[in-house]
């Protein structure tokens, strides 16, 4: 521990209101010597604006491929303390959810072996821990799994799913999100914790369209609940909005996608076949309007962020699919996918750039599904299209 | 022989005594105050969540912090929100205002509810990872100080989702943010001949370049860089370390603006390019945090009720976008990757 | 030696008097009836315009009887339209029904104005070109035959432009139409081994397959095709003889849909796939004027007023084009070439 | 000629209401021997749905390397009238205007040396002489020649500039589209006869957003008329509209794309700021709006039809340029565009698809324009961007 080492860059982040991470380092680092020098280095990368840790190696636990991040000082004499600070991912409960008991018991563990820095949580959901030795990463895991806590994923391989707070608190969820995302994590542990594939698959559950984990955007399965019927409106509660000079034309008819909407000073009529469920209306007037009776989930494929065809959205695989315990449809559709994208891809390949390589066709082909005019914003635009040998003329 | 394939302790067990008895039945919520959710339940039960400001980046103490407050309001209950934020969940109503007492004495800011800037999803930066053009915390606190208010209040038009990668690999939504903070490299890699062959795989590698700019170098039994087909991208240094690609005095930051993820009313949009570069400038990063401000003061000031930062500039047009912010617009903003073509202005509709 | 480079004569010398003196001074148009334009120059004085429907594929006697026609009512003035139509240009007033009554007299249609079906912009087919996967004429006169009466009144919601190709070179705005009729190919160009050597250049012909199915055969000092790549384009058959694609059990006709040029309200669109195939059924392509019937009807009775096709469908949604139409959407719907992903549906905002 | 040919297939294509290409042809026939030949090629044609046509050969008058589609029957045994039986392409006047004298003249001349079938026009805008032999060209050049009719484009050059009626006849015209087709064509008739570029250029000007010759769809470089200043409202004429029962709300006011116009039932006001000169308030009301003061044209570049990269839509590159004799500007703007195409273009590349290949960056910089926001719809969503080495740190 580098004792004297002055930090008055990062000193000046702990001016404002918001929360500080240097105080709180700060503080732990009293303890912690990894943390005292993480923040040492840290100070440097301010003055010499640039980053000093080392091209992570590959490290991690028994029987596992993923879960662990390997990360090295690239100043391991100058700091000692942190010359291995590798990451554990924790798979997260489904939520978020915790009991003060629980926190406080993985803390105990990681206290022990790590540094006791976390992120609460990853941007992929697991708890992170940040900062443990090489030499601490079995025994870490070992009282971990002693207390019911596994890895999750990293690699090539199935990464933890998440989900949104869903039927746990929220009025919109469409669907069981806390235990789609519990059932499909525990049914796919292989594929969690042993990377075989060409490159990571993230898996995201939102209750509804509002997709409160961001799942088009981050997840290259995304299941996002909705409802094929009507959606509820209650009329006295409208009026009640109307009463209290709440703009029903301006801030919900006319922001309708669809118009679906009519308001007559009265009465909210809906059209609903025109309704897309964007969740607008029901956002807007949360008493009065809520969704359908005939739930299930819209099922999108392929999202994903930059690296390397740019990003892709996910794109509507199954508009509807209802989705009950044991889930059994949207597990073989998982397998059939990975199935397709293992023989398919290319190392790094993500299965969204699978698809865009190979062509939708040849992947609804292949996996079984039929095409539908929801998969498309617009159809093709240019005629540059095939025909399989069975639909031609001999 | 530990366990293995445990997979997460299921939910339930954390789940407030409120939750389970109302699970799926919840009728509507309000927001009783900034940073206060009321959900009431079918059965007339209610359930108050109280959304506090994290920094992510957190300390063990702190999160015992957390732990004691939850212990002395909610029966020892809370969670984490997707952007990182923690709830503290309240089955009491009585609680709920000691309790907004006490994260007042504490520091801890309550909000990021409603029209109110959210909390700033972000990744690693210096402090973790070694694949960061920038820090992540650092900017992120320097930011979250300046727009404070803010997130402790609801008086912007419409939710503000601001995320930060810190490189091009993207961890986060940062690429569907109404604003995206983006740490980014402007120079070629550097290479280290002799270790290329020895650490890298040199098909993978060459594989690795987005817009194949990289060749086999046979002579050196390494490889080469066209200058002119590298956008600094670095996922050839994520594949071989022999090609670090950081650089004090050119590495900066991006800003990128108007995506969402949402499908309300519009469906998810990319952010897009608003400002190409400013410099690296800890600990305060002054030029981003002013940028951002920016951002947000003419979007507050131009954007109708309940439009997000994208669908109002789908309303004015990019180009009244940089008219009103004053940005310059460069040679940056014009896609020129696989799919810029659809990204052209095949009209002659457009404002001066 | 005859004098070159003279370019087209000076078009002033071909414009009638009125047109000469009010040259860029009109103040407005009427549409006085179908096919019947009135424009009023800010003098006052006032030019008739006739439009009259044409084959396009004209004898020089055609052309002479247009010529005597004009002779009589236009002092020998008239023009032709970007979409091939003739338009008489009467300075006389008195002259326009004598005009009207003669065109009545010898089978001239005339209309095409305002809210109307246009011309069919069409290309040589098996007329005159080597490429063409079906005729032009041919197919334009039996569909115009059987829509004739949207060509002389004007009760469509909007302008109604079709336009045919004969082969994917596209020549006409095909592209871009309300109702594209395109020549297709779908089986593999059959190569002649021995001549690909001797009529064609083997490196320039494999860069001209658009998906990269070519590659060469040195063995047999030709080309091979890969049948998963190869799309049935014909680019390859136009760079090279040796490579001929025409296949009468399996080219045919494809309907594209919802394409527009004009700024007006919506910048141009391209016209989109809505039936992949149709068989060539000569002399009157029953299943095309049919497919084109039920595309016109489907689009007259849903939409509104001023809406041209494509943006009927934009406001209604490509889920509710299929179901009213009751076209079966396929796996050649959805692109599969370079801007594929910008035309997936990343949201879920969408019908049943 | 082969006398007792039927042609049963075509025959049927006599009947109905439109004009009939085949009664006509038949006509023609009777004097004109090749007609009859390709009456009964294309009756084969119909009988085998197939064309019978000959991958064209070069062939061409002295001095020029275009003007002239060359085309040999596949069968010329049985049809001996068409083994021959090429196109000349002669340039059209602007904007397809005649006097029936030039007409006469020019069927004269086609009638000495051709079939006497004709297309009028071409897609591009040419009068298509369709049907002559290879002896027959230069002779019928010569005489088209002295007569001041001029061959059109073909093959990797500048194509016969086309325009819409403009000045002449519509109060839509910004922009005199009749001279600037004119003298441009005048300009480079070098480039439009002597193929000497990767590819075809496509030249077509508009005199307004309605863009009557579908410029953006059809041209590598389209001039489209538009106006800086305010549209002129009279608001007498408006009134006039609306005491005709004319729903000016429904059918002008709301569809304006940006929401620019306002209608109080006595006044239509106009936020010019906000209108994007989409011309449909124009087209709705032409006795009461009618364009602006301050005219110019947008120019657009890189419109072309689906070979290879798939169809462009040409793109804003000068938001405005006014243009007044002699169009140095746009003259001066070509010249560099060409120059740069002919410098970067592989072989039949067109110039949008090499300013795809090389980027606007590169294309903008080596001709000399500064990018502007209206060149997009919207900016780059990925952050792949390129920096100039003056931008960079040393
Ligand atoms: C820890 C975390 C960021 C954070 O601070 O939260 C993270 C950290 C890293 N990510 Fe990530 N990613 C994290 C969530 C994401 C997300 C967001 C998500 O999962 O919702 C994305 C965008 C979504 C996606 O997957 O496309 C993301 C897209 C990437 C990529 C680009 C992948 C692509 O296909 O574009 C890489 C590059 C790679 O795989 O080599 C990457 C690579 C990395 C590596 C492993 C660096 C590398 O070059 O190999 C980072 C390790 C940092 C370290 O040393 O601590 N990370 N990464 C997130 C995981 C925590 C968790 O498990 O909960
Ligand atoms: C707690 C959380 C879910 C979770 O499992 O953790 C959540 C909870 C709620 N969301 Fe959300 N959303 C949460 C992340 C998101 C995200 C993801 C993100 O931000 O990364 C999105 C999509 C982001 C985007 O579009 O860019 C999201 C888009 C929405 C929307 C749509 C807003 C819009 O108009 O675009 C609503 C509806 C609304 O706010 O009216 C909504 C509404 C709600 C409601 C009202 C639902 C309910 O009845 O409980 C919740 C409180 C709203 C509030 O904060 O005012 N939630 N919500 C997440 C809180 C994050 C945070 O700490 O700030
Ligand atoms: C004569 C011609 C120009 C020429 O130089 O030959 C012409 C002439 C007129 N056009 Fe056009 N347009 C002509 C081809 C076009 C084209 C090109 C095409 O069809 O290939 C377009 C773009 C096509 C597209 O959008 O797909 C075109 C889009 C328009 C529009 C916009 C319509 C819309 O709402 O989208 C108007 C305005 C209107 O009709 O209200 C217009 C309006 C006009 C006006 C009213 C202008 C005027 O005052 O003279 C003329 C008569 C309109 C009518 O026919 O009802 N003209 N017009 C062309 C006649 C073609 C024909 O024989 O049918
Ligand atoms: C005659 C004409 C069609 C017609 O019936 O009107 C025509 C006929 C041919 N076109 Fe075209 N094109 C004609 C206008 C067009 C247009 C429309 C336009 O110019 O406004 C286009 C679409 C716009 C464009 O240029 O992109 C067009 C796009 C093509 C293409 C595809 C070019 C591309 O980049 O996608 C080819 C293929 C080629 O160049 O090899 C082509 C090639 C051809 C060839 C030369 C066939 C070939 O494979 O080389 C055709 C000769 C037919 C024959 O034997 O008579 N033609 N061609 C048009 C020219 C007449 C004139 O000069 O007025
Ligand atoms: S995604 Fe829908 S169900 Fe889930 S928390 Fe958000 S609003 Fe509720
Ligand atoms: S959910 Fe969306 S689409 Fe449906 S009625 Fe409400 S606002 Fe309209
Ligand atoms: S965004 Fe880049 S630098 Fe930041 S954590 Fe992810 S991989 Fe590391
Ligand atoms: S930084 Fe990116 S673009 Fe540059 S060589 Fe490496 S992988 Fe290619
Ligand atoms: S579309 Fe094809 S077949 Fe028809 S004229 Fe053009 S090149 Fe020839
Ligand atoms: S027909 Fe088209 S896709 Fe097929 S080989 Fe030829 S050029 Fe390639
Ligand atoms: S493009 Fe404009 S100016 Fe030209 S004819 Fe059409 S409406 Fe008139
Ligand atoms: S020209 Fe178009 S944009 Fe301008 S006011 Fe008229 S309708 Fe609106």
């Amino acid at each position: 521990m580098s004792e004297d080492k002055k930090t008055p860059l990062l000193d000046e982040l702990e001016k404002g209101p918001w929360p500080s991470f240097v105080t709180d380092m700060k503080k732990l680092a009293e303890k912690k010597p990894a943390v005292k020098d993480v923040l040492d280095q840290l100070e440097l990368s301010y003055a010499e604006k640039k980053g000093h840790w080392k091209h992570g190696g590959i490290v991690g636990v028994t029987g596992y491929g993923g879960g662990v991040i390997g990360r090295y000082s690239d100043k391991p004499e100058e700091f000692p303390n942190v010359a291995e600070f590798h990451t554990m991912r924790i798979n997260q409960p489904s939520g978020w959810f915790y009991t003060t008991d629980a926190l406080r018991d993985i803390l105990k563990t990681w206290d022990k072996f790590g540094s006791g820095l976390t992120n609460m949580h990853g941007a992929t959901g697991d708890i992170i821990l940040l900062g443990t030795t090489t030499q601490n990463l079995q025994p870490a895991f070992n009282e971990f799994s002693e207390k019911g806590w596994d890895l999750g994923g990293s690699g090539s391989d199935l990464r933890s799913p998440s989900c949104c707070v869903g039927p746990a608190r929220c009025e919109n969820a469409c669907i069981d999100t806390l235990d789609i995302c519990y059932n499909l994590t525990q049914e796919f542990q292989d594929e969690l914790h042993r990377p075989m594939w060409p490159y990571k698959f993230k898996i995201k559950v939102s209750g509804c369209a509002n997709d409160c984990v961001a799942s088009v955007a981050r997840a290259d399965f995304s299941i996002v609940g909705t409802w094929r019927d009507t959606l509820n409106i209650d009329q006295a509660e409208v009026r009640a909005y109307a009463n209290n000079g709440y703009d029903i034309k301006g801030m919900v008819v006319e922001k309708c996608p669809s118009n679906a909407l009519e308001w007559d000073g009265k009465t909210l009529s809906i059209k609903s076949e025109e309704c897309v469920r964007c969740m607008h209306c029901i956002n807007k007037m949360p008493k009065a309007l809520s969704v359908g009776q005939e739930k299930g989930a819209t099922i999108l494929i392929g999202g994903k962020a930059t690296i390397l065809k740019s990003a892709f959205l996910s794109w509507v695989l199954v508009p509807f699919m209802k989705m009950e315990p044991p889930y059994d449809e949207v597990k073989d559709l998982l397998r059939k996918i990975w199935e397709w994208w293992d023989e398919n891809g290319k190392m790094r390949e993500r299965v969204g750039e699978l698809i865009y390589r190979k062509g939708m066709r040849v992947f609804l082909r292949d996996i079984g599904l039929d095409p539908v005019p929801q998969m498309v914003a617009a159809p093709r635009a240019n005629p540059y299209f095939f025909w399989w040998p069975e639909e031609i003329n001999k | 022989m530990p366990k293995t394939d445990l997979g997460p302790p299921n939910y339930e067990q954390f789940l407030p005594p409120v939750i389970k008895e109302n699970y799926g039945s919840w009728k509507y919520h309000e927001i009783v105050k900034p940073g206060v959710l009321k959900h009431v339940a079918k059965s007339g039960d209610v359930l108050y969540s109280v959304r506090v400001g994290s920094a992510r980046l957190l300390s063990m103490d702190k999160i015992l912090e957390y732990c004691d407050i939850a212990d002395k309001y909610c029966g020892g209950y809370l969670r984490f929100t997707s952007r990182h934020n923690v709830e503290f969940l309240v089955s009491d109503e009585k609680n709920v205002e000691p309790l907004l007492n006490e994260l007042k004495e504490k520091g801890l800011p309550v909000g990021g509810t409603g029209n109110s800037l959210k909390n700033i999803i972000h990744t690693q930066g210096w402090v973790h990872c070694h694949s960061a053009a920038t820090d992540a915390s650092g900017i992120v606190k320097a930011v979250m100080d300046e727009i404070y208010d803010y997130y402790t209040s609801m008086t912007l038009p419409a939710p503000l989702k601001i995320s930060l990668a810190c490189c091009l690999n993207m961890c986060g939504a940062v690429h569907c943010s109404d604003i995206a903070i983006l740490g980014i490299h402007r120079t070629l890699p550097k290479i280290n001949h002799e270790m290329v062959q020895k650490q890298c795989e040199i098909p993978t590698l060459i594989a690795s370049c987005p817009t194949g700019a990289i060749k086999p170098n046979p002579k050196l039994k390494s490889v080469e860089v066209n200058p002119e087909k590298c956008m600094y991208c670095g996922n050839c240094f994520t594949m071989c370390p022999s090609m670090p690609i950081a650089d004090p005095d050119n590495d900066g930051v991006a800003l990128l603006v108007g995506g969402k993820v949402s499908n309300a009313r519009t469906g998810p949009m990319f952010s897009r390019l608003a400002v190409p570069y400013l410099p690296n400038n800890p600990p305060r990063w002054p030029e981003v945090v002013d940028a951002i401000k920016n951002l947000i003061d003419v979007w507050a000031a131009n954007a109708r009720p309940g439009e997000r930062y994208g669908e109002w500039i789908d309303r004015i047009g990019w180009e009244s976008f940089f008219k009103l912010t004053g940005l310059p617009f460069t040679d940056k903003h014009i896609d020129d990757f696989i799919f810029s073509v659809p990204s052209f202005r095949s009209t002659t509709n457009f404002k001066w």
